[in-house]
């Protein structure tokens, strides 16, 4: 008992240290590609930190919807993050939820966002919920589906099953071809899930192109902390679950402290080389226009598809 | 339970006939319906209850003296568990009926609104114990033929009194087809009695089988509002008063899945080939994704409710039909956990869309409009009705770790267990139901994100909304019992599964509490832990818990320091409730998006400052989105009787001669050929 | 005996040939009175037919029935309907839904119609009146088929009569007769019917100045 | 036996008839009126307590015959009548007061009206099928005046057409008297008593049943142009729509009902000789006829009273299939439905009556708001429209399904010969065919539903139009609507045991055990 407690805290602690890190992480290799210096990697640290000791200045058309979110999306998304394997294949409270909890927990905070924007009462914000809402209902099959294909070739949706197989090498090697198309069909999900280019671009207030930031536009101080903080899990949500379950090499399969080590290691490599990847994408393309999005998704959820559909012919 | 049920009968009756007393006195009736019809259901949810757990189905019948007519009823797991959602529901209602028909006073006769509501749950509860044809026929008819009169309740207008009829029509069209199924079991039973449907003396041949399904499923499906039959419903449930809405919508439709379980797992023995649980998976996974599609569009809270439970019910019928396909191949554990889960998303929704409709029906009081345009800015206003509406909004949105999560996980779960089915195209379809289902719900969200953002949320949109008050406590009491009820089912699946599993555990052939349920009752683990697990006590614990670390963090890192109230940043003018994002604007990207199906007509005209042209006098904007069903399916279908009829006419041309020559030939025809 | 009933049959035949004949002509006439007497014609002939019958079997109660033919058919009912003529002063049927020789040449084929529908019960008769029944038959098709061709409410009673005419044919000829109670209530009934239609005639032409049927549409569907 | 109350069945409408003529205060006249019905009542239930105890029997001297059918029969027309005479009471005074009809002729209506039940009873008791036809000749040329008493055009029209129709198809019906006669007479020999049933039913198998076949077929076109059934029915809609609300409930509630009586008892004799199959054959087919053609018309009506005469077709297509399909089941629920159809059905008219005296209109189109206007009336024409589109809780629910049951388990008369005479039929498809019926069946169901309601509900909601006076003012027109009302309601979950015996004594009668 004590030792799951133990474990679920180490665990949280290092989602919520990891997290601005990737963040940053991303930012710098964007400026390295397009030839800037760039601000620290530790830049986001700095900022949360400021923004929690600054006044935050609360709109007073408002309900406590407002400021109830943050805490709510804050808790929602790290809840999730909870329940997925970081450094250890077997998580403590993995009965607790399995990969469709991880979504929905998600959602729930995406839910709150949305709320959060209308609440304001600006046009911005209704906007970005309304574009939100847009985006989130394309992802959601897409996801669903990759999870399935995952799901079947180690016959459950418990992540730390899955991952745990996947580690002690079951099943991984018979037909990695649905594998290759629910990973991309999940990479892509993420871009649009954790509101990067292709489908938004964190880095502007255009009210033309943003999603994310329009909703939270309103917020100041430690709510946006709060909200900045939760965004950055949720990348590294979608992260650690991309990289755990399609590349769970390294992870400790037991609890022995030098595992853990290599295990915690091995993460934050891989995590970071998916952030410098995401770097290297989102300077690769240009953003899309929001209803060119759908084609972007439609193709996610096809390939998804595909990789259902290999794993019957390949099996049958 | 004889005396319950004795009590349940009694205490309805009462409540129909009691108001009748005082003609004048519409307080005096309001009291009197409402309270008794809350006693009967409250003796409906003992009755419910202990039926749930007798050990052996109690039976009871008076023999009428008609000839194949017997009242008898028979409340088996199945029915109590109908019984149990149908009183709960009712007790709600009458509790929250007791403040809202003061609205009606003066303008419709209460003690006529009062005997019907009670008659109408009398028939619901009658229609989910009743064990023989004939009886379930009468008291079927009765419940659509009183909650027709409920719903033309404010007969002046002349959209209710549309709505009215067509729901008439409608649901006579499904009884239609519900007459000529069970007259198929009397021809080959020779009585109504259900135990005569359950075992023929001669066992009904394959094709007559096909027939009985698919005639239940067109005349239950009308009542349950599956698609393509599904027109009546967003018409006919916002016209009824709110308290009846939210039984119409809760549990009257549900009545029809009880049927549906009833006649495919019960008389016919859960003995089915593999395509019609695809039927029915099929016309789930479209009426959900068209349900909730349809119900983004819509800005009458009332009719985008009446919508939702379109969706639902094809939620319900996506675990139903994954019940039937496994329950064809022998995989029985999972045929349970299909039906469990659908029945289990059966009484949630009930729940939450009871909520809800009350809910709308408390913004209606304050408001006296159903136009969400119209709303805005209430939650400061309405805290308890917000509060309770927001409940109700996460638990239809299947947010953790509300009920309809719940459930919604175990269907998952059993679409998931589709690998194990012997059929590649099965293996293949089931997880795109899945997938329909995820759009569905995430669909939802967005839905009830705007419902209750736009309702709720930032500026009052109109006078309307700006003079609203709060509801009166009786009202608020009952959406309060109801939100209680919402987050229990979500948090105590221990609970509930057993109840459902001691219902599916006779069609299925085997209990599966032991398989569901994991951690001595902490977790949910369809079929094991290895395969899938869920605890929505702890998922409600870690949310509670991580809150406060947030504000924890927020302590630790910064201090709570006093924030700032300042308006909106609205470009540098002053905001107003005309800058806000409207419902129609936060739709217009989904609308855009699946074009498709809507067919939306958008007109926009525009009318320029002769000064300047960048300056616009008035703007008038309106989209209407295609009503394809009623376009292409219903008013063809109606054209082409109307046009027989009008081509029959001539034989009635007034001519006398024209008569006789018909006489004429009618005796020379007989006399030739009968002869 | 045997030969006396055999020229009895030959005369009944004879006599209800006669009567079918009158109905010919009474497809045939357009002149309205011509046509009532042409019903009272047959009326006779029915008159006769009956008196025959009755002679010949010594059913006596069939003499009342002939008694009442005369007296109601051959002279009330004429009376009536000339009156109703003249006070209506329409002299003859111009236009008809069906002409004259078409009118005939279906009225044949009614005859042909009674007499093959009729075939197998004949045998059943009794000897004296075998044919007389088809030949009712015939009558009562043809007096309807007049209702439907005519247009004039005059014919159309006259049609009716005719029918009646061959009922009465049928029941006398075929059965040698009802039993008296029926046909006491059946000549009472036709009395008050015709002399009802009489008035009708009357009120209608006040209504509608005219008396021509085929203007009676204006309750439709 | 039961002498006394027989002559008291026959004699007191006559003498009220008789009375009539010489009387002329409406008061006087109402209370005669109403004095005879309530004898006429009386009686009846004295006569159907013998009929229930010691079954059939024949009084004065062979003319009378009775049992629990003509006995069913009577109640309804009692009943009825009843109803009527009670309805009567302010409808007539009103159409005086207003002038419609001139104060001298009130006694002529009432003499005509008794004349018209006087024929009636006649019909039902008589022994003989002439007299028989010979009162039913007589019910055609009372009621000929009766519908034409408003002398407007259109109710002359429809009189002369009703007249004519009747008498033509009436005749055709003699000609089958004669027929069964002509068929009796090696039998029986030619005694006056060969048309009375109760000699012709022992010995009907003895009968030729080729003649019987084509006495059935002109009973069956005669008396069914009485009835009303398709394609006989032209004279009904006019009729009806121009008779004053009393009679038109007289003519759909008990004339229709007494016709169908006088098929039924025919189809009694031939049944012995001829397989019954042939006349529910021919009974099914009309039935089915008049059934499907009169839902299409409903859905077109623009005018109440026409509507209710073509639900009137309607429904005496659905007895006429429920006796045709014959069995205990449809038998018995034939007979329900004529009740459950005369009940409703003067309900209907009453109603009717009662728009008419407010809107003085019989367009549906300008009839509003009467659930406002007039509240009790309002909720007698709804539930009598509820009754007549057979929903529950209102009796005819019961029997239709009990007629529908009875399709879908013995599919069309004849079909069983068709099968035994060795055409190839397989069991399926023969169950298919069955269910086909059925679906026919439940198809005009649901159109004549729609089409009644539709017109109803439009009338009933709403807001009425300006310059009606709103309020029910309250008659003595009102108690039979009522008591007609809960007797609909209470049939539909139970039928009084005296009741039941005589529907159940009625069936046996008509499946000759």
């Amino acid at each position: 008992m004590l030792q799951a407690i133990i474990l679920v805290v180490a665990q949280m602690i290092v989602l919520l240290a990891v997290s601005p890190f990737l963040v940053g992480l991303i930012r710098k290799v964007k400026a390295r590609l397009q030839l800037r210096r760039g601000a620290s990697v530790l830049q986001p640290y700095a900022d949360l930190a400021k923004l929690f000791r600054k006044q935050p200045v609360v709109s007073t058309t408002t309900s406590w919807i407002f400021t109830a979110t943050p805490y709510i999306v804050f808790a929602s998304t790290l809840a999730a993050g909870l329940l997925i394997p970081i450094f250890v294949s077997i998580t403590p409270l993995d009965f607790a939820g399995n990969i469709i909890a991880v979504v929905y927990l998600l959602a729930l905070g995406t839910f709150f966002l949305m709320l959060a924007g209308l609440d304001a009462g600006s046009s911005f914000g209704g906007m970005g919920s309304s574009r939100e809402a847009i985006v989130a209902s394309l992802t959601e099959p897409a996801m669903i589906l990759s999870i399935f294909a995952i799901a079947l070739t180690k016959g459950s949706t418990n992540l730390s099953t899955i991952v745990h197989k996947t580690a002690l090498l079951e099943g991984i090697a018979t037909d990695p071809s649905p594998y290759l198309m629910a990973l991309a069909a999940l990479l892509i999900v993420a871009l649009a899930e954790t509101g990067r280019v292709p489908v938004d671009n964190p880095a502007t207030h255009l009210e033309l192109t943003m999603i994310h930031e329009a909703m939270v536009l309103e917020y100041s101080g430690r709510y946006l902390a709060l909200i900045e903080w939760a965004a950055g899990l949720k990348l590294a949500v979608f992260l650690s679950l991309i990289a755990n379950v399609f590349a769970p090499w390294g992870i400790a399969t037991t609890l022995a402290p030098t595992a853990m080590g290599i295990g915690l290691l091995a993460y934050l490599l891989k995590v970071s080389g998916l952030a410098v990847l995401i770097g290297i994408l989102e300077s690769m393309f240009a953003k899309l226009r929001l209803f060119r999005v759908t084609d972007l998704l439609g193709v996610a959820f096809i390939l998804a598809l595909l990789g259902l559909l290999f794993f019957y012919i390949l099996r049958s | 339970m004889q005396n319950l049920f004795l009590l349940l009968f009694a205490g309805y009756i009462g409540g129909l006939l009691l108001p009748l007393c005082f003609p004048t006195k519409p307080a005096v009736q309001n009291i009197l319906a409402h309270g008794s019809a809350g006693l009967a259901s409250g003796a409906g949810i003992l009755l419910g209850v202990t039926g749930l757990f007798a050990p052996e189905p109690w039976t009871a019948s008076v023999q009428s003296t008609i000839p194949f007519l017997s009242f008898a009823v028979r409340l088996d797991s199945l029915a109590s568990l109908f019984v149990l959602t149908i009183s709960l529901v009712g007790l709600v209602a009458s509790i929250y009926a007791i403040g809202y028909v003061t609205e009606f006073y003066g303008r419709a006769s209460i003690a006529a609104l009062g005997a019907l509501f009670n008659g109408f749950l009398l028939s619901m509860t009658l229609v989910v114990i009743a064990d023989n044809g004939f009886f379930f026929l009468i008291v079927w008819e009765l419940m659509s033929l009183l909650s027709y009169f409920l719903v033309v309740t404010e007969y002046e207008k002349a959209e209710v009194r549309y709505a009215g009829f067509f729901y008439l029509v409608m649901t006579h069209v499904g009884t239609a087809f519900i007459i000529l199924a069970f007259l198929i079991f009397f021809q080959a039973g020779g009585s109504f009695s259900f135990e005569a449907f359950r075992h023929p003396e001669q066992p009904l041949p394959e094709g007559i089988r096909t027939l009985v399904f698919l005639m239940a499923l067109i005349g239950f499906g009308t009542k349950a509002g599956i698609v393509p039959l599904h027109v009546w419903l967003p018409y006919a449930h916002p016209s009824a008063p709110s308290h009846i809405s939210a039984l119409m919508s809760g549990v009257m439709i549900k009545t029809a899945i009880y049927a549906l379980v009833r006649v495919y797992f019960d008389f016919l023995g859960g003995q089915f080939p593999w395509w019609w649980g695809f039927i029915v998976l099929v016309i789930g996974a479209v009426s959900a994704l068209l349900g909730v599609m349809y119900a983004l569009m819509e800005h009458d809270l009332k009719s985008l409710l009446a919508y939702h439970s379109v969706e639902n019910i094809g939620i319900i019928l996506l675990g139903i039909g994954a019940g039937m396909i496994f329950q064809t191949y022998g995989l029985t554990e999972f045929a349970a956990l299909g039906l469990l889960a659908g029945l289990y998303h059966t009484i949630n929704h009930a729940m939450f869309k009871a909520l809800l409709f009350l809910g709308a029906g408390s913004l209606l009081y304050a408001t006296h409009t159903r136009n969400m345009e119209e709303y805005g800015g209430l939650l400061r206003r309405m805290p308890w009705t917000g509060a309770f509406f927001l409940i109700g909004a996460v638990s239809i949105s299947a947010l953790p770790p509300t009920n309809g999560f719940v459930s919604e996980w175990l269907i998952f779960q059993s679409l998931f267990l589709s690998f194990h089915l012997p059929t590649v195209l099965l293996k293949f379809m089931l997880p795109l139901a899945a997938a329909a289902l995820a759009l569905t719900s995430v669909l939802a969200l967005a839905c009830f994100a705007k419902a209750f953002g736009i309702s709720f949320l930032a500026l009052p949109r109109s006078s309307h909304a700006r003079l609203a008050e709060e509801v009166p406590i009786t009202m608020r009491i009952a959406m309060g019992l109801l939100a209680v009820v919402c987050v229990l089912l979500g948090l105590a699946p221990m609970v509930v599964v057993p109840m459902l599993d001691r219902v599916v555990t006779p069609f299925a052939g085997q209990s599966i509490e032991g398989k569901v349920l994991a951690l001595d009752g902490w977790a949910l683990a369809p079929v094991n832990m290895e395969f899938s697990s869920l605890s929505t006590p702890v998922l409600a614990l870690l949310l509670v818990a991580l809150s406060m670390l947030g504000l924890g963090l927020v302590a630790a890192f910064g201090g709570l320091v006093k924030q700032r109230y300042y308006k909106t940043w609205g470009c540098g003018i002053n905001l107003t409730p005309r800058m806000e994002y409207t419902a129609t604007g936060f739709v217009q990207p989904i609308k855009r998006v699946f074009g498709a199906i809507y067919q939306p007509t958008v007109k926009l005209e525009t009318e320029l400052l002769e000064e300047s042209r960048y300056f616009a006098k008035r703007r008038h904007f309106e989209f209407h989105i295609e009503p394809v069903f009623q376009k292409y399916l219903y008013d063809p279908v109606v054209a082409c009787f109307i046009g027989m009829a009008e081509r029959l006419r001539v034989i009635q041309g007034g001519s006398l001669h024209l008569y006789l020559a018909y006489i004429f030939v009618t005796l020379i025809v007989l006399l030739l050929f009968a002869v | 005996m045997q030969i006396s009933s055999h020229i009895g049959s030959q005369l009944v035949d004879l006599c209800s040939a006669l009567l079918l004949l009158t109905c010919f002509a009474i497809v045939a006439q357009r002149r309205l009175s011509a046509c009532v007497d042409l019903f009272a014609l047959q009326s006779a002939f029915l008159v006769l037919t009956a008196a025959l019958v009755a002679f010949l079997t010594g059913n006596h109660h069939i003499y009342i029935a002939a008694g009442l033919t005369c007296l109601i058919k051959v002279i009330i009912i004429p009376r009536v309907l000339k009156k109703v003529i003249e006070r209506l002063n329409v002299k003859r049927e111009l236009v008809m839904n069906v002409n004259v020789p078409a009118g005939l040449l279906i009225c044949g084929g009614l005859v042909m119609l009674a007499f093959f529908i009729t075939q197998p019960i004949l045998p059943l008769g009794f000897l004296l009146t075998r044919d007389s029944l088809a030949i009712a038959f015939a009558i009562v098709l043809i007096g309807f088929f007049t209702m439907i061709a005519r247009q004039k409410a005059v014919s159309q009673l006259v049609g009716f009569l005719v029918m009646e005419n061959g009922l009465f044919l049928g029941a006398t000829a075929a059965t040698y007769g009802m039993p008296l109670i029926v046909e006491l209530g059946v000549f009472f009934d036709v009395l008050i019917a015709v002399l009802i239609a009489g008035i009708y005639t009357n009120r209608l032409q006040d209504a509608f100045d005219s008396v021509d049927t085929s203007h009676l549409t204006g309750l439709k569907e | 036996m039961a002498m006394i109350e027989v002559v008291v069945l026959l004699i007191a409408p006559l003498l009220a008839g008789g009375l009539s003529l010489i009387i002329h205060r409406s008061a006087l006249l109402h209370a005669i009126n109403l004095t005879s019905m309530s004898l006429l009542v009386a009686s009846e239930i004295m006569i159907t307590r013998t009929v229930l105890t010691d079954g059939p029997f024949t009084t004065l001297g062979q003319l009378v015959y009775l049992d629990a059918l003509s006995a069913f029969i009577l109640f309804i027309i009692g009943a009825v009548g009843l109803a009527c005479s009670l309805y009567m009471r302010s409808y007539m005074d009103e159409q005086v007061a207003r002038g419609v009809i001139a104060p001298g002729r009130l006694n002529m209506f009432f003499f005509l009206f008794h004349m018209f039940l006087l024929a009636m009873v006649i019909a039902t008791v008589a022994n003989s099928v002439g007299v028989q036809w010979v009162a039913i000749e007589a019910t055609t040329l009372t009621t000929t005046f009766l519908i034409a008493f408003w002398r407007r055009r259109q109710s002359l029209e429809a009189g002369w057409k009703y007249l004519i129709l009747c008498s033509v198809g009436i005749s055709l019906a003699l000609f089958g008297v004669v027929l069964t006669y002509y068929s009796s007479l090696h039998v029986l020999g030619d005694v006056s008593e060969a048309l009375n049933v109760s000699q012709l039913l022992p010995v009907a198998d003895r009968l030729n049943p080729h003649v019987l076949k084509l006495a059935f077929i002109f009973i069956l076109v005669g008396y069914g142009t009485k009835v009303g059934l398709v394609p006989m029915h032209s004279w009904l809609p006019d009729a009806y729509t121009e008779a004053p609300a009393p009679v038109a409930a007289m003519l759909a509630g008990v004339l229709e009902i007494v016709a169908v009586y006088a098929i039924l008892r025919m189809r009694m004799i031939v049944d012995h000789a001829v397989s019954p199959a042939f006349t529910g054959g021919l009974l099914t087919l009309l039935g089915f006829a008049s059934f499907v053609t009169a839902a299409f018309f409903i859905l077109i009506q623009r005018n109440y009273k026409r509507l209710f005469a073509y639900s009137s077709i309607e429904h005496m297509g659905i007895a006429m299939i429920g006796f045709g399909v014959g069995g205990p089941l449809g038998t018995f629920g034939g007979l329900l439905h004529l009740l459950n159809h005369a009940f409703a059905k003067s309900m209907a008219f009453f109603a009717a009556g009662n728009i008419h005296r407010r809107f003085h209109t019989v367009e549906i189109g300008q009839v509003h708001g009467l659930a406002i206007a007039q509240p009790w009336t309002a909720m007698a024409l709804m539930i009598a429209g509820l009754a007549l589109s057979a929903l529950p809780p209102f009796a005819s629910f019961v029997s239709e399904m009990q007629i529908v049951s009875a399709l879908s388990a013995e599919g069309f008369p004849g079909q069983r010969l068709t099968n035994s005479s060795g055409m190839v039929t397989l069991a399926l498809s023969d169950q298919f065919s069955r269910l086909g019926l059925t679906g026919l069946f439940l198809l005009c169901a649901v159109l004549a539903f729609s089409g009644l309601l539709y017109r109803i509900t439009g009338m009933v909601w709403g807001t009425p139009p300006e310059g009606i006076v709103r309020g029910e003012t309250w008659t003595l027109g009102h108690l039979p609507i009522i008591v007609l009302a809960a007797a609909l309601v209470g049939f539909s979950f139970f039928l009084p045991q005296s009741l039941r015996q005589l529907l159940e004594q009625a069936t046996q009668i008509l499946l000759l055990h």
